[in-house]
């Protein structure tokens, strides 16, 4: 048997069309915008200036306290402004508009292809420099890497846990990345082992990507202490407390974090990311993102620069279909529709998902049957139909007793509902909701 | 307060049983049938009528401190009256209402109007408003009797209507008692409304 | 087996309020949560006991052998009156906290038809005191069981879309007729 | 007089007396500080202890009512109205008077003025839609059209006008209880001065963005030129954050403002038709708003 | 008037005079309805005799009898018409096994023991159906389900479905049998006094 | 890029099944026995199927329509599940009229007085027949006679009647075994009774298609079974002379179409399993109870409505395993 998690958890069709393309780099664009707000946490401070020259992996904005990171260029060329850009939510957020020009590297910068094995660097040394390269999860959450190493007084990391799970259908970057940079992802788990202390890490995969557990179970004898978990495939896998009940077999108590029960989670991307920090003194202005959809011409996985026009990557994967309704960054079931094709690739951009006119609509929605589903889905044990009943009725403290704030927002519940219910959209309000009234009571 | 609006005022505006859903157990209990309703109503309001009288006749002779005793005290003496002479004079009556003559002691409606009205208001007003009060309820316990005996035998006060093998028993016992009731709310709810 | 007859007599086959309709006005009034529905019980169940052992006494000792039933009625309600204020003091007295849980309802009982409504069938039936003591209590029981799974009832149905006439107590006392309507299965079983 | 007479004196007044006893007991043993008002608003109240009020009893129900200082949602039904008005005196409840206020909608970006770029599919009300998304046109301060405020009002005074996809208040109605200012996520609602004959002049829009992208999401947004705060006497209107806000206490209603405006952002209410033409082709075009 | 303060001797006085007051006027009411009550009970009871017993005019004497294996005694009412000759018993019979318990039955006997009418005194059985006892089994119209002119000592009055010669009432059965047990509990009694001549009424005569 | 994109939160794909996908599921299962008993009883249980299906459609538009004012949605299925339902809780030959009134009252009453579909408490078509039963108690507890091949009038009581009048009689069970029909009988649907209580057979087939497109679990039809076997089966044990075999007691009357396709109702049922089973075991222990002892042959109606209105408790107070919670 398959190890996996045990409650809840739906299975969508996995529709991986881009699987099997390999990673390819995508032209610079013309004009790039530079969100400063791309990870969880306070906004960067913006240190260029309209009219600087800068170049690629010169640092623009800088972390603006703990839970923050910084934000490289891209690209090279000269600040055209600093400005408001509508971000995936419509909303105006601070940007930095970089008029492209040429493609000059900072010096430091290693941009050979070798493989850097072996450096000297202490644990102290690693997370420093995961901070200044402004590495930040690129599992999706977007959360500042080198926090997740420094974890709170009193609690220790005893496993690392890295998720090449990809659970959400479609996507297929953490599954190229694996395929063509395996070693280098397993010397960036090997640094971040180094940084928190950890004697063991545990690569978990699913099992529709054996190719990819193959080869990393090859690569992973030359690493001491690494190992593969193969896992069954089962949405969402990927969620951190999940991916930590699958493996180890213990459950995040509610409302703790993970390494209060010593473990770490970090994304693929981020492992690699990590690599090429410290390795290659790579700052964090790329990803890897898959440009997928049943009716896109050709579905692909692109290097990208951050910055880079969503629509640009949409051109380079055939255009954009004539009956497209929803234009998704991310997955189907996590991911954000964007309002406009227009807003630049972020550190949190894992794929552009184009869903069609058939597949794009909410039906009606309907009276909730009470059938029970959204329960038996919940990957986190809450009972979503009555979190949406409260929160409709606006029974806040209710929703709080009843644990909203456990939910991840993984979406089985709206997706596995027969009455199209918008479950999520009120958990997600209600819990918006709550966090205000917890935080009012500090 | 003009004496018309305060008679008046018991049979919908304020009514007991239909708006402030006072007095529920006479109300679900004595209903089998219009009569009975008709006359638990009428038995009540001679209570009510009486207490208020008396109430507002020696409203100022009672220390605050033992006026809700005292109330009881007189209220409870008409209701035993009207046991007695129920009995004497319409035994068949009184055996089918039973339980619910002494209960009219305890019938919210009695002491809250005892209390709110009559212990601040002239005697004549008091009577007015017993009368009034005692009406609405004695309105709302025929008509509910009246639905509850046509739904379920076919009859208004043993009249018939339409033959009784039609009749939906049901509502001569325990729950439709209920089921009347709220659906007569509802209706006069949405009445209510509608002219508001 | 008389007692058990009594009992379930009175807890579902002839529930004093699905059936017999009485303490409806806390029926209505004091379900809305789960929480104040237990409190109500607690302080009902321990008032009619109280009660009924009293009105017992006071009429087999004192009414009857003076011949003076007809004082039933005006007895029995100011006894109740006075017990209750009377159980206020000393509960305030000796348990503070079974007085906040129970206190705030106390109020509510004294007109509350279900007690001397009890206290006067315990009279009629002809029970003797022991008998009169297991009737009260599991008429009780009966109300508390039915207050109990109403207020759960209205406490789901604040969160249902209710058409708008029916809001509030129409709803409920239709609901609470397919209940009297469900507890008539029970009929027979005594 | 027969036996049963006098054993029924005896009884009775036994009972009486004992009862009294007890009562003035209580009354001398158990006497707590209490905020008196509990007691007077006690008094004010039937006593019928019945329930109704969904407190249980009467004292539950004053105590409640002197604890929260407010009489919202209480209601005593045995009482009725004129115990209600009572305890308002006892409470001093109605004294506070405020100077009379009506609700505006800041927002004038009708279908017409404000084109629909995106076609928004979440739940469908304000407050998620605002946590999601900026809303279903170019413009991020504008009305999403999905009516919580006209929800939340008790008395039936806000409206969706479903032509322009925008909430009216019915001045007449109006209490100015605020209760859809609160509801509203975008904070389009104010609370003004009532003038004469519900007469108003108010800057119907709160973009904040620059004249030229304000002005491409909707064509009757206030740029922040500043040519009103120049043509008012009275110093009613400022300008912050690129947006005019006209200040209903020191409003005279001269409408000098209105005119200058070069995206007719500042709406006239409730005046005479104008006599002069061009004018009045102006209000027209506002007042289809 | 001003209000009476409440001082601890006024609230005596006033309470004492509530009650007093109250007293007095119970009293002297049931003084007044003490004898209608009475009467009332009285006509009652000689109105339940006269339906069942044609020809009745007042009471002779009563008796009571304990049946055996059962709680409660019944009563036997000899009836006796305006000539002072007995018409026949009227039998306050019961049973405790009706629908909802307890049944309290009036049945008339003459002097061979046939029925000569019957009448429902206390029942709560379910209205409109166990409740109809009180005119299924006296019309006379339908020879099967009436009980009017039959003798138990001649007929089955039992329920049909038990192999008896009455149609109980349609889906009250319960309610028939435990009518009919009291109607048969009746005459049993009555036959037991009377050594099976249920004609022996007429050596005890009537007083008036 | 100028189109019109629409925005949406997450997810942005569902799985595509529907309430009106479940209810027509539920037909179909249910259709074997219905069939079965078209049959069984001929015409007239077609007349009394098609009279209640057409009304509760009807009588769901025009509260739809005329007094709720919302758009009618009579296509979702569950009103015609809910006339079928309720057409096999009454036997054959019933008046139309009352199957009418039947009808009425569980949309009216049990189904839309709340709101509608996924609103109420109490199972509507039980709501119906529980309603009839109490009004009508003479043309509801007449059933046909089958046991010749041609249906006459003649009425015949279920086996449960025979066994419930025989023993207050005083009648031996050895003795009332002989007047009911055999187990093989019962279980092919060769006995008298409601239209729905013919076949358990064809009723297990229906709940095996139900498990299988999953629009139940088994927890509910197989603990309610369950408990009637077992505690039936104490009571045969302690007294076979008394009481009739546990057999018997899941074979007759309404125990499998209630444990089915009655009790599963999900409106009216808990949401967690742990909570469906203490409410089966209610739905059993009550049916027996009232079987064995109470004034009424057939007691599963009136326990699933009683256990309908606890599942707010215990919807209240059991809970799903929370992730991470203690
Ligand atoms: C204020 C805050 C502090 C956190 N501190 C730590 C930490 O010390 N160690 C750690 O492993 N994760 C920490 N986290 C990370 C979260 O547990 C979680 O990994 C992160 O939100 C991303 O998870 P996801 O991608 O599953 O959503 C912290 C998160 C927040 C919001
Ligand atoms: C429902 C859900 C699904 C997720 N799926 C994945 C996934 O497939 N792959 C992944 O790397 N992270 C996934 N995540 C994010 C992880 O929870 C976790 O934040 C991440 O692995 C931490 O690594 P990072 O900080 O390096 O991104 C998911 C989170 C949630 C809430
Ligand atoms: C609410 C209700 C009330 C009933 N009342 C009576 C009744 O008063 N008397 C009676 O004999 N049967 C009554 N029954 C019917 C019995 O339960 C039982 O079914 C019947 O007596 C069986 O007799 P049958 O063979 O005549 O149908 C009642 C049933 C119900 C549901
Ligand atoms: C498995 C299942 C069982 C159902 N059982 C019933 C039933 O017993 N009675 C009924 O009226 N509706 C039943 N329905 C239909 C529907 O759920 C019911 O009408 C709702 O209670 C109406 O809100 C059932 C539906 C399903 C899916
Ligand atoms: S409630 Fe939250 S955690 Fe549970 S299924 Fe829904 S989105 Fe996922
Ligand atoms: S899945 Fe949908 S219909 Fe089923 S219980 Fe949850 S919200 Fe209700
Ligand atoms: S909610 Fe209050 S302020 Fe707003 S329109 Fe209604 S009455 Fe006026
Ligand atoms: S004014 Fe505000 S609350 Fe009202 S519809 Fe517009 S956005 Fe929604
Ligand atoms: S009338 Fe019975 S409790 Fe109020």
């Amino acid at each position: 048997m398959l190890k996996t998690f045990k409650k809840g958890g739906v299975h969508p069709a996995e529709n991986k069309l881009s699987a099997d393309k390999a990673i390819l780099k995508l032209p610079l664009t013309s004009k790039a915008s530079i969100l400063v707000s791309q990870h969880i946490g306070a906004p960067a401070k913006i240190i260029v200036n309209k009219g600087d020259v800068i170049k690629v992996g010169q640092l623009i904005a800088q972390s603006a306290g703990f839970v923050s990171t910084n934000i490289h260029s891209p690209f090279s060329g000269k600040v055209a402004r600093i400005d408001t850009i509508t971000d995936n939510s419509g909303y105006k957020k601070e940007a930095v508009i970089i008029n492209v020009e040429g493609d000059e590297w900072l010096d430091t910068i290693d941009r050979s292809d070798t493989l850097v094995t072996e450096n000297n660097l202490d644990a102290k040394e690693i997370t420093d420099k995961i901070l200044s390269a402004g590495i930040v999860g690129l599992g999706g959450a977007t959360f500042p890497t080198h926090v997740k190493l420094m974890p709170p007084p009193g609690l220790k990391a005893e496993i690392l846990l890295i998720n090449g799970v990809e659970c959400e259908p479609y996507l297929t970057s953490d599954h190229r990345l694996m395929l063509e940079k395996g070693e280098e992802i397993l010397i960036g788990t090997k640094l971040i082992m180094k940084s928190l202390h950890v004697e063991k890490a545990v690569i978990g995969i699913e099992k529709n990507k054996p190719d990819a557990i193959k080869l990393l179970s090859e690569l992973s004898k030359k690493y001491k202490n690494i190992s593969i978990c193969p896992l069954k495939v089962k949405y969402p896998q990927g969620g951190e407390k999940q991916l930590i009940k699958a493996i180890t077999g213990y459950e995040v108590p509610s409302g703790a974090l993970p390494v209060s029960i010593g473990a770490v989670v970090n994304n693929v991307g981020t492992a690699f990311a990590v690599y090429e920090a410290v390795m290659k003194n790579k700052p964090l202005f790329e990803r890897v993102v898959t440009v997928t959809g049943q009716a896109i011409k050709e579905p692909s996985n692109f290097r990208v620069r951050l910055g880079t026009p969503v629509s640009e990557l949409i051109e380079a994967a055939g255009g954009l279909p004539e009956d497209t309704a929803r234009i998704i960054s991310g997955g189907p079931m996590m991911g954000k529709a964007i309002a406009s094709a227009d807003v630049p690739i972020t550190k949190g951009t894992s794929g552009i998902l184009i869903i069609s006119e058939k597949e794009g609509h909410r039906k009606p929605i309907g009276n909730c049957i009470r059938c029970g589903r959204c329960i038996s889905v919940c990957p986190m044990g809450l009972e979503p139909y009555l979190l949406m009943a409260l929160s409709e009725i606006k029974n806040w403290e209710h929703v709080e007793s009843e644990k909203v704030m456990d939910c991840i927002e993984c979406g089985s519940c709206s997706y596995t509902c027969p009455a199209n219910r918008p479950l999520l959209d009120h958990i997600r309000f209600g819990k918006n909701k709550v966090s205000g009234i917890i935080r009012s009571r500090k | 307060m003009n004496q018309w609006k305060n008679f008046s005022k018991g049979f919908i505006k304020e009514n007991p049983v239909f708006i402030l859903l006072l007095g529920m157990c006479p109300t679900l209990g004595t209903t089998g049938s219009a009569i009975n309703g008709l006359g638990m109503g009428l038995a009540t309001t001679f209570v009510l009528v009486m207490s208020n009288l008396v109430i507002s006749l020696i409203k100022n002779l009672i220390p605050d401190k033992v006026r809700i005793p005292a109330f009881i005290v007189v209220i409870a003496t008409f209701v035993t009256i009207v046991q007695m002479v129920m009995q004497a004079y319409l035994p068949s009556l009184y055996e089918s209402l039973g339980l619910f003559i002494p209960l009219i002691v305890v019938n919210c409606i009695v002491l809250g109007r005892a209390e709110a009205f009559a212990s601040k208001n002239s005697i004549f007003s008091s009577i007015i408003d017993g009368v009034g009060i005692g009406l609405g309820f004695a309105f709302a316990l025929t008509v509910l009797g009246s639905v509850r005996e046509l739904l379920g035998s076919g009859k208004i006060f043993n009249l018939n209507v339409y033959p009784e093998q039609y009749g939906m028993l049901i509502f001569i016992l325990a729950p439709g008692a209920f089921i009347a009731l709220g659906f007569l709310i509802a209706i006069i709810n949405r009445l209510n409304k509608s002219k508001a | 087996m008389e007692y058990i007859i009594i009992i379930l007599s009175a807890i579902l086959v002839n529930n004093i309020v699905l059936t017999q309709f009485l303490g409806i006005c806390p029926f209505l009034g004091v379900s809305k949560k789960i929480e104040t529905a237990v409190g109500m019980t607690g302080a009902v169940a321990f008032v009619m006991v109280l009660a009924t052992i009293v009105t017992f006494l006071i009429q087999h000792y004192v009414l009857n052998p003076l011949n003076v039933g007809y004082l039933q009625t005006i007895t029995f309600i100011l006894i109740i009156a006075s017990l209750v204020q009377l159980v206020e003091i000393i509960l305030k007295k000796v348990s503070p906290a079974l007085y906040q849980a129970l206190g705030v309802f106390l109020p509510l009982i004294t007109t509350n038809c279900a007690i001397l409504g009890v206290a006067i069938l315990v009279i009629q039936k002809d029970f003797n005191l022991m008998e009169g003591v297991v009737y009260a209590t599991a008429n009780a029981v009966g109300f508390g069981l039915a207050l109990i799974i109403f207020a759960g009832i209205r406490e789901h149905l604040e969160m249902q879309n209710v058409p708008k006439g029916l809001k509030g107590v129409p709803i409920a006392l239709i609901t609470a007729g397919i209940l009297a309507m469900a507890f008539m299965g029970f009929s027979g079983i005594v | 007089m027969s036996e049963s007479l006098i054993y029924t004196i005896i009884i009775l007044s036994t009972i009486g007396i004992a009862a009294a006893i007890i009562l003035y007991l209580i009354a001398r043993k158990f006497y707590v500080y209490e905020d008196p008002r509990i007691g007077q608003v006690e008094e004010a109240l039937p006593a019928a202890n019945c329930g109704g009020c969904g407190y249980a009893g009467c004292r539950a129900f004053a105590e409640a009512i002197v604890k929260d200082n407010s009489l919202a949602d209480k209601f005593c039904p045995v009482g009725g109205n004129e115990v209600m008005d009572k305890i308002a005196t006892i409470m001093g409840l109605t004294a506070e008077k405020k100077a009379p206020r009506t609700a505006v909608v800041r927002c004038n970006g009708t279908c017409e003025h404000r084109p629909k770029t995106h076609n928004y599919e979440g739940v469908k009300t304000c407050a998620v839609a605002a946590m999601n998304y900026s809303g279903e046109t170019d413009c991020q301060y504008g009305c999403l059209g999905f009516g919580d405020c006209c929800v939340v009002c008790d008395f039936d005074a806000i409206h969706m006008n479903p032509e322009t996809g925008l909430p009216e208040v019915n001045d007449e109605k109006c209490v100015a209880c605020g209760a859809c200012v609160e509801a509203c996520p975008k904070n389009l609602i104010e609370l003004r001065k009532v003038m004469p004959k519900y007469r108003k002049v108010y800057v119907a829009c709160r973009n904040m963005d620059k004249g030229g992208p304000a002005r491409k999401a909707c064509t009757v947004a206030c740029i922040g030129c500043g040519k009103c705060e120049q043509e008012c006497k009275f110093d009613a209107i400022t300008i912050s954050n690129n947006l005019a806000f006209i200040d209903s206490d020191k409003c005279k209603l001269c409408r000098k403002c209105a005119p200058v405006c070069p995206t007719n952002a500042i709406i006239e209410e409730n005046f005479p038709p104008p006599k002069n033409k061009e004018t009045e082709e102006k209000l027209k075009t506002t007042a289809e708003a | 008037m001003a209000k009476l303060e409440s001082s601890f001797k006024n609230m005596l006085i006033s309470l004492f005079g509530v009650t007093f007051i109250a007293s007095a006027s119970l009293g002297l009411v049931n003084d007044i309805t003490k004898t209608p009550i009475a009467e009332a009970e009285k006509a009652k009871k000689n109105n339940a005799i006269a339906a069942v017993l044609p020809g009745f005019d007042h009471l002779g004497e009563t008796e009571k009898i304990l049946p055996e294996n059962c709680k409660d005694s019944l009563e036997i009412y000899p009836g006796v018409d305006k000539e002072g000759q007995v018409v026949g018993n009227a039998i306050k019979s019961y049973s405790y096994k009706g629908f909802s318990g307890y049944i309290e039955v009036m049945v008339g006997f003459d002097h061979e023991g046939t029925i000569s009418g019957y009448k429902v005194l206390k029942h709560s059985e379910t209205p409109g159906l166990g409740s109809k006892m009180g005119t299924w089994f006296s019309d006379i119209q339908k020879q099967n389900q009436t009980i009017i002119g039959k003798n138990p000592s001649k007929q089955n009055l039992t329920v049909s479905k038990d192999g008896g010669d009455i149609d109980g009432i349609t889906a009250a059965t319960i309610t028939s049998r435990a009518f009919l047990e009291s109607v048969n509990l009746a005459y049993n009694s009555l036959n037991k006094i009377y050594d099976g001549t249920t004609s022996a009424t007429s050596q005890k005569g009537g007083q008036k | 890029m100028n189109k019109t994109l629409t925005i949406a939160p997450s997810p942005h794909i569902a799985q595509g099944d529907s309430v009106q996908k479940i209810m027509f599921r539920v037909i179909f299962a249910l259709s074997p026995a219905l069939i079965w008993s078209f049959i069984v009883f001929g015409l007239p249980a077609v007349y009394v199927t098609a009279t209640s299906v057409l009304t509760c459609l009807i009588v769901e538009w025009l509260i739809q329509k005329l007094l709720l004012k919302t758009s009618p949605s009579i296509k979702d299925g569950s009103a015609i599940l809910t006339g079928i339902l309720l057409a096999m809780n009454v036997p054959s030959q019933v008046p139309v009229w009352i199957v009418v009134i039947g009808a009425i009252v569980a949309m009216g009453i049990g189904k839309m007085a709340f709101g509608g579909l996924g609103q109420n408490l109490f199972n509507p078509a039980l709501t119906g027949r529980v309603f009839l039963l109490i009004s009508f108690p003479v043309q509801m507890t007449s059933w046909p006679n089958i046991s010749k091949t041609v249906v006459d009038a003649v009425t015949e009581a279920t086996p449960l009647a025979i066994i419930k009048e025989g023993l207050k009689n005083g009648t031996p069970i050895s003795e009332l075994t002989q007047q009911i029909p055999g187990y093989s009988d019962m279980f092919f649907g060769n006995l008298s009774g409601s239209l729905g209580e013919v076949s358990a057979i064809l009723l297990l087939l229906g709940f095996g298609y139900m498990l299988m497109r999953k629009v139940i679990s088994w927890h509910i039809p197989v603990t309610v079974l369950g408990t009637i076997f077992i505690f039936t089966g104490i009571l045969w044990l302690a007294n076979p002379g008394q009481f009739m075999d546990p057999v018997f007691h899941i074979l007759t009357g309404g125990a499998m179409l209630g444990a089915i396709f009655m009790a599963t109702d999900m409106v009216t049922s808990p949401m967690t399993k742990k909570g469906q089973i203490i409410f089966s075991i209610g739905i059993g222990v009550i049916t027996v109870c009232i079987r064995t002892w109470g004034a009424y042959p057939e007691g599963i109606s009136f326990a699933i409505l009683i256990m309908n209105a606890f599942t707010p408790l215990i919807n209240n107070y059991i809970k799903p395993k929370r992730f991470g919670g203690n």
